[in-house]
């Protein structure tokens, strides 16, 4: 080959770059192992994490351990899928588009909104993007009012998104658990973009939406939601409330909490707002025989094309997701969704209902919830819930890293996979923990001790 | 064997009542969701989802599967995109229980391991670039880019500077003026030389106080190794500006050069292209920044810290710019990465980019006889052929050449990218392809330089579409199924 | 996309050197192993294996699977060999560690979950067949059969009677015969008659005290239950003999009869069929064997035992024929039949084959009056079509119609086989799938008949290739590359 | 459908089978399972198991935890392979006939034969079909002449095939831990079909296959030598120390331990016989445009067209494992194969080296060996074997229970996959458990200990 190049050695391929630039010793990083002591390796880093696996996953606040069908790992390991690359060249890739055009689809009905896009990262970024997008539909840029109630981390996103632009991010409390439509009310003018609300929100509670939708109608500002896709199973979906805008994390639909990625990022809008949308589109077309086929399309509003004027700078995004929703939500249909967010829903009560029967143990916030819920703890959290992993349970988020108010109160998250001995098990590591005597020591293992050794 | 080639949709096969997936029964002792939730916030029904049995779905998506290019079946050099093999190792060490399953936000103390290889794959990627810290937060380039010229902003706000533009190459990436656009820049664009390079006169004249970030890609879109970027890094950094790389193209200089050694100051890999993160027809990606020292303070967090009580998030980062995205990072997607680093080694990495520069080469000089290849005729890791001639003399775009090829079982390279070359062909082998697929490749090339311009209009012949009409799915857009 | 189809062989495209899967360095201080071991013993040099890279090792073998039809793609309605869907779920239980990665000899203290399973599934098929006690032993339907006669020579060798023959169905299939013949015992061919049953008459005079079995499949392999069949287990009773129940057909029975009370004293089932083991291209399948209880000390050793200890390893059988193969049994399929069964229950396995049956009468009814149908117009899980007619007037033949239905994208029927239907096509469509499915593939075999004779000679035509000589194959072999 | 059938009912379409012959009760067999309780039942299952996972396993006897690249199984999870059906329809199968024949080509590079079919059940039965393949070739029906150093559970299902055939087997004792040539001289005769070895034996032993290969020459015998594929990485192929037959268990070539199966039959012999081959055979050819390809071939030999005059009666065999297998043997190359069969000497070696230190315990047998060897223990060995089991080693196979002369010995298996830790951790253990006192036990867990809690 060099031969050919016309080169001494590959070294000569390198002479455009200046000598003293070159680094002149090998790379600090660790020497190569081989597949063997690879996997030895990976094995023993998997070994000393305590995954959902060893302790039931208690733990929500936008991940959640449902159940993952097995036909989804089935298709999403197709290596046509997962080494393509995004379908640029229609021809070369209808699988791909037409995978995505009916994982769009389904989002516009699971939404009940006109358009969806292929995807987008994850949760937090579609919260901005939606902002971003809703002050261009809007042309308004004053302010952004957001509950408090919407994801922290999503917050936080959206706040260092728009930190060099110019509008203002007015994030409203909300002590009771839901953002209150008077307080909405009050902020509310006639510069603002968009308000955001998360349903159910981050406390698991469900908010206002139709009165908070009337609202941000009423000002011509955007109603942005952020919803739960299992829970539009049973609860209205974004577009039968007013939503213009819904956004998700979509990690629900068949992926893996995978440590917080990589997750899918849900955007789906009003029909006008089409030309405003960030992201990939696939669009039906034909071809020049006439046969119905899918593109990629509306590529002007992207950065190849608009560069600095483009809706979002997003490239990659997350197609390899958006394929894996697809094939869960195609896996469990109307009925199977139904199904899931009604069993959501009722092991997260009848959780409720038994930790609640814990001395000292209350529901914070008295408001309807859905799959999560926020607990008043009689003891100092982290402690406790370190404790209850010992026993082999991931036992609820502490709320106080982000709520300082809320210091002494858990999250608790319950799905479909969670059966009752798991729930059972869980309330009487609390018991145990907290202290309370009680009759339910006899369904636990002791601390560090395997159910199997 | 996809014999049918049916469109069908998952909507059109959908029957009321078939599914795929059966849940269990409720074993919990209360009443209906509906008794436990306001009427009025309770759907009459669920989304009208498609109803499909389990065979259905596994044979709709298999055949589905089946009608895409990828590098597992297909020769794919999409140049900018290193579509380079995915072991199928990482696949595996991916979908281990105790990696897969971890959730985001548990206790520090119960993810040891996963925060080890995350500090790793921190202290790794600060090593390959020759910068002094890590944050693997941004899910994709384009993310990275956008978080790391947040940090710039930052930083400048940190010590009240105004800087108000982000200088940017004609021959860059479209995500490079989007993210600057978003960070809040004013986009200034600078022209390439005859070279190819960097014009240096348009930079200075162009260069001024207001200038925040110059964003660079080196090796640049063309292929080639920008040899003015110890001279431009010098102009930037006596205007008190920094230096942003896209590091998109780092896989044609691992372990050989280093971006800090060149004396950049910010920089965003992409996990997914240099280190075999699967594309995913489409992502994930994962675009950790590197930063010097500096703009540290300024990372989002968390980052993980080492301690003698061992790994942890740290969140206690009062300068931080905050947050890009929720939870951590892609981690599998890093995980990806770190697999692939690990099995290389030090040696191993530099090889990839030795190999990556020496199949790029190769090709091009099987071709530079036959196709016009504007910037020299030596690259990097890949170059940029130009179907102008062909155009001019006999009515042959770059697209026709893409399209052609794909009747010969290879993908297409990327056309019409970089935007300073007309009619581009941008070629990226990457290293994992043998010498006979470039010689298979170069001859199918030239064998269809040779042929009929209306054949070559009417490609592709052999697959079960051709040519879908752009203009029309762009002009009436059809989005959505609808019943 | 597969768009090269090429054959190129691994072994054309092996390049000294290359390979696709490293190995540690030795860690322990031992010399090599040439010092080890007699020098006699060793080779000069490994295997004259090819040697490739990994991606070109990934890219071959896919692209290799993309030339296959298979139910995960294609409609496969090969009659007697119940190609129903394969659940994804069983491959994601099967390869958990803790059932994948457990050694045959470990003791059983440390495998009472797998003898668990083992065991409920011994107990699981007795129940099913009515039958008394089950061996998993035997790795496939063949190997089932004579693991049976074996045992049926045994029982008669114990009670010293001498009994030389098995009595077969001139419908069975070729293993009944062939096992027969390998477990010693002499064949002897039985009618049907034209309903397609066993000829009574024939079966009467054949009929003595040399009788050791009579081999049935019921339903047969014409897709017909044999009504007759108490008045059969009846007559072979009397003479002291044994039915033996070729079980390839249960997918028709499940919960609606049972072999036991039907008067079958042994049995096979083909677990890759009625249970759903993916049939890998040819295997691996997995055939138990139950019995009626005086067989019982007869059968293959282990059995799965229970005590108030747990389960154990049964070797203690004195009167054992011994064993078929080594180890347990093919667990990796009984695992997914396991899983089969305990997610359909006892009303789930009824369905199955309800819905069997419906199915192929559906497709019989949509047939029947467009193709000749040589045995009645009711059918069980499948029925046998004959070209005769088509063969006599129009020189078309069951396998110009097989070849021609791929070009449609379906998988043909099994043809020529039963032997006693002239140009037979067998058809089971099997109740995974969908009316539309059965529909089209209606459609489309009645399209094909009236097609051009010529026309279907030379079909398929859009398949990589077409009518391979078969006879060249078989008198000028080439078993192997060669270099 | 119903209507169109014709009847009322879907009883109506069982009406052939006779009322009273029909089940009047729903089966006894456990209710339905979803997906996720299916799920955790396997899983609670497999947790009462203790896997190679779980306990470095060092057990052989014919079944060995070697690695298996991922490569394996991605190309083993490729649908269309298996779900598809032995490929009866050449035009719709050439995936799987070109890879049968890459793995036909395969064996015979792993052999040194001329011919190999497409694969047999497994390692057991393949030695019965290469005796009545011998017994076909030779015409000979008058014994057949085995090693007790042969696998004990190949040699039982050799008596159980043959159990109403007229030829005997004769069993030949191999006291010293292989078969004596002298003692072979002597037994074999006119009228032996074969001899048959195993080599490296059960015990790990070589065997002395150039003078047997002679002696049963000599006498017109066939000589059938069962061999260990990896083994053939270092060691003399069979067709170069003059088998006639070779077969083997394939299960070492990428396929897992899985409690005993499904494994995979090897089969090669010399061209001459070719035609008493029993199994599928896949050839090439061309297609009627003269396109290279490949169909089952032969098909004369097999019972759907022989009948009772087949050369075997296998129908169904191993296609999927033989595919592996394939992938397996491609990726590791003749380099890789070499350096396992490497590791996989040494490490037994050292492992016996230090095993043997341990006071009382010996070498059973004076031979050379490949990957596993034969202890003889100072203390009772299922109870040794079990407490150290309860130190989370499978630390061998107790040989009592096929060999009663060798109740106090232990065959230990070494394969390429496990570390110097693992084995000096297995030392240790032993050494624990005999009671000896040495300077291990600081590497050893305790027992009943997870290395993770
Ligand atoms: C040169 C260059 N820069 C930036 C990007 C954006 O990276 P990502 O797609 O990961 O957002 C790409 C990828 O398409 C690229 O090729
Ligand atoms: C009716 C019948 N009997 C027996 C068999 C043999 O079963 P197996 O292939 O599992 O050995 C088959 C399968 O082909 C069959 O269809």
């Amino acid at each position: 080959m060099l031969r050919l190049i016309g080169v001494e050695s590959i070294a000569d391929l390198f002479k455009n770059i200046p000598p003293d630039l070159r680094l002149d010793r090998p790379l600090a990083v660790p020497g190569a192992l081989n597949e063997i002591d690879l996997s030895r390796h990976m094995v023993e880093l998997a070994a000393k994490n305590r995954s959902a696996d060893d302790a039931p996953c208690f733990l929500g606040g936008g991940s959640y351990d449902h159940f993952i069908p097995a036909v989804v790992d089935a298709i999403g390991g197709r290596s046509e899928f997962y080494t393509a690359y995004t379908p640029y060249q229609a021809e070369a890739s209808q699988g791909s588009l037409q995978a995505f055009y009916e994982f769009q689809t389904m989002i516009c009905q699971l939404t009940g909104l006109d358009v969806s896009n292929a995807s987008l990262y994850e949760g937090g970024s579609s919260v901005a993007e939606a902002v971003l997008m809703a002050m261009t539909v809007t042309g308004r840029t004053g302010k952004v009012v957001i509950a408090e109630s919407v994801h922290p981390e999503y917050r936080k996103t959206l706040e260092t998104y728009l930190a060099n632009l110019v509008p203002r991010v007015e994030t409203l409390p909300t002590p009771h658990g839901f953002l209150d439509p008077d307080d909405a009310k009050k902020a509310i003018d006639d510069t603002t973009a968009c308000v955001v609300v998360q349903h159910p929100n981050f406390f698991g509670c469900l908010e206002e939406v139709e009165a908070l939708a009337a609202l941000a109608k009423a000002k011509g500002a955007l109603f942005v939601v952020s919803f739960d896709p299992i829970s539009v199973g049973i609860l209205k979906r974004p577009g039968q409330y007013g939503a213009d805008i819904a956004v998700a994390e979509g990690q629900c639909l068949g992926n893996p909490m995978a440590y917080g990625g990589p997750y899918l990022g849900l955007l789906a809008c009003r029909e006008p707002f089409v030309r405003k949308i960030p992201g990939r589109l696939v669009g039906q077309t034909v071809d020049r025989h006439g046969k119905r086929c899918w593109v990629l399309t509306m590529q002007t509003r992207e950065q190849h094309i608009r560069r600095e004027k483009a809706t979002s700078n997003i490239c990659t995004n997350q197609g390899l997701f958006a394929l894996r929703a697809a094939v869960y939500l195609a896996a469990v249909g109307p009925q199977g969704l139904k199904e899931t967010a009604e069993l959501c829903t009722r092991k997260a009560h009848y959780a409720a209902q038994e930790l609640t029967k814990l001395p000292g143990v209350k529901l914070r916030f008295d408001r309807p919830y859905f799959k999560e819920f926020t607990l008043a703890m009689p003891k100092p959290v982290p402690a406790l819930l370190s404790r209850i992993l010992g026993r082999k349970f991931h036992a609820g988020l502490p709320l106080g890293q982000w709520y300082p108010a809320l210091a002494a109160c858990v999250s608790v998250a319950v799905t479909e996979k969670r059966s009752r001995e798991e729930i059972d098990g869980l309330v009487a590591a609390y018991e145990v923990e907290l202290g309370a005597s009680g009759h339910r020591h006899d369904l636990l293992s002791k601390p560090g001790e395997r159910l199997l050794a | 064997m996809d014999k049918n080639q049916s469109t069908e949709l998952l909507f059109e096969m959908s029957h009321p009542g078939r599914r795929a997936h059966l849940l269990p029964q409720c074993d919990v002792p209360v009443p209906p969701a509906a008794e436990l939730l306001p009427p009025d916030a309770l759907a009459d029904a669920p989304p009208p989802l498609p109803g499909v049995s389990e065979i259905d779905l596994i044979r709709h998506f298999t055949n589905l599967s089946t009608r895409n290019m990828s590098i597992d079946t297909n020769f794919y050099p999409l140049g900018s995109c290193t579509m380079k093999y995915n072991p199928k190792r990482h696949e595996r060490m991916a979908a281990l229980p105790g990696l897969a399953n971890l959730h985001p936000l548990q206790s520090d103390e119960s993810c040891q391991g996963m925060l080890e290889m995350l500090w790793d794959m921190q202290n790794i990627l600060a090593e390959i670039a020759g910068l002094d810290a890590v944050s693997l937060q941004p899910a994709a380039g384009a993310q990275g880019e956008l978080a790391a010229l947040l940090v710039a902003a930052a930083y400048f706000r940190h010590k009240k500077e105004a800087r108000t533009r982000v200088l940017i190459p004609d021959s860059a990436h479209g995500t490079n003026p989007a993210s600057a656009a978003l960070a809040g820049f004013d986009t200034v664009s600078i022209k390439s030389n005859a070279r190819g390079l960097v014009d240096l006169a348009d930079l200075q004249s162009k260069l001024d106080d207001r200038t925040a970030v110059f964003m660079i890609t080196n090796p640049n879109t063309l292929g080639l190794f920008d040899d003015q970027i110890a001279t431009i890094t010098g102009l930037l950094h006596k205007q008190g500006a920094l230096v942003y790389l896209d590091g998109a193209n780092m896989n044609a200089i691992l372990g050989i050069t280093r971006p800090g050694d060149f004396g950049i100051d910010m920089m965003h890999y992409n996990v997914h292209k240099t280190f075999t993160g699967p594309h995913g027809a489409g992502g994930p990606g994962s675009g950790p920044i590197a930063v010097r020292k500096p703009l540290i303070p300024f990372l989002p967090a968390p980052l993980v810290a080492k301690t003698e009580n061992g790994f942890h998030l740290d969140y206690d980062r009062p300068l931080s710019i905050g947050r890009v995205r929720s939870f951590f990072a892609n981690v599998g997607i890093l995980l990806r990465g770190y697999c692939y680093i690990r099995t290389l080694g030090p040696k191993g990495l530099r090889d990839v980019s030795e190999n990556a520069v020496l199949n790029a080469n190769y090709l091009l000089s099987r071709l530079k006889a036959e196709f016009d290849v504007p910037h020299g005729d030596r690259c990097m890791h890949e170059f940029v052929a130009s179907a102008r001639n062909l155009r001019k003399e006999r009515k042959i775009s770059a697209m026709d050449i893409a399209k052609r090829l794909l009747d010969f079982g290879y993908h297409a390279p990327t056309v019409y990218f970089p935007l300073v070359v007309p009619e581009a062909l941008m070629i990226e082998p990457t290293e994992t392809e043998s010498k006979e697929t470039l010689d298979a490749f170069a001859d199918a090339l030239i064998k269809i330089k040779g042929e009929d311009p209306q054949f070559l209009h009417d490609a592709p012949h052999t697959l079960m579409l051709s040519r879908p009409d752009e203009v029309k799915a762009a002009k009436e857009p059809v989005l959505r199924w609808k019943p």
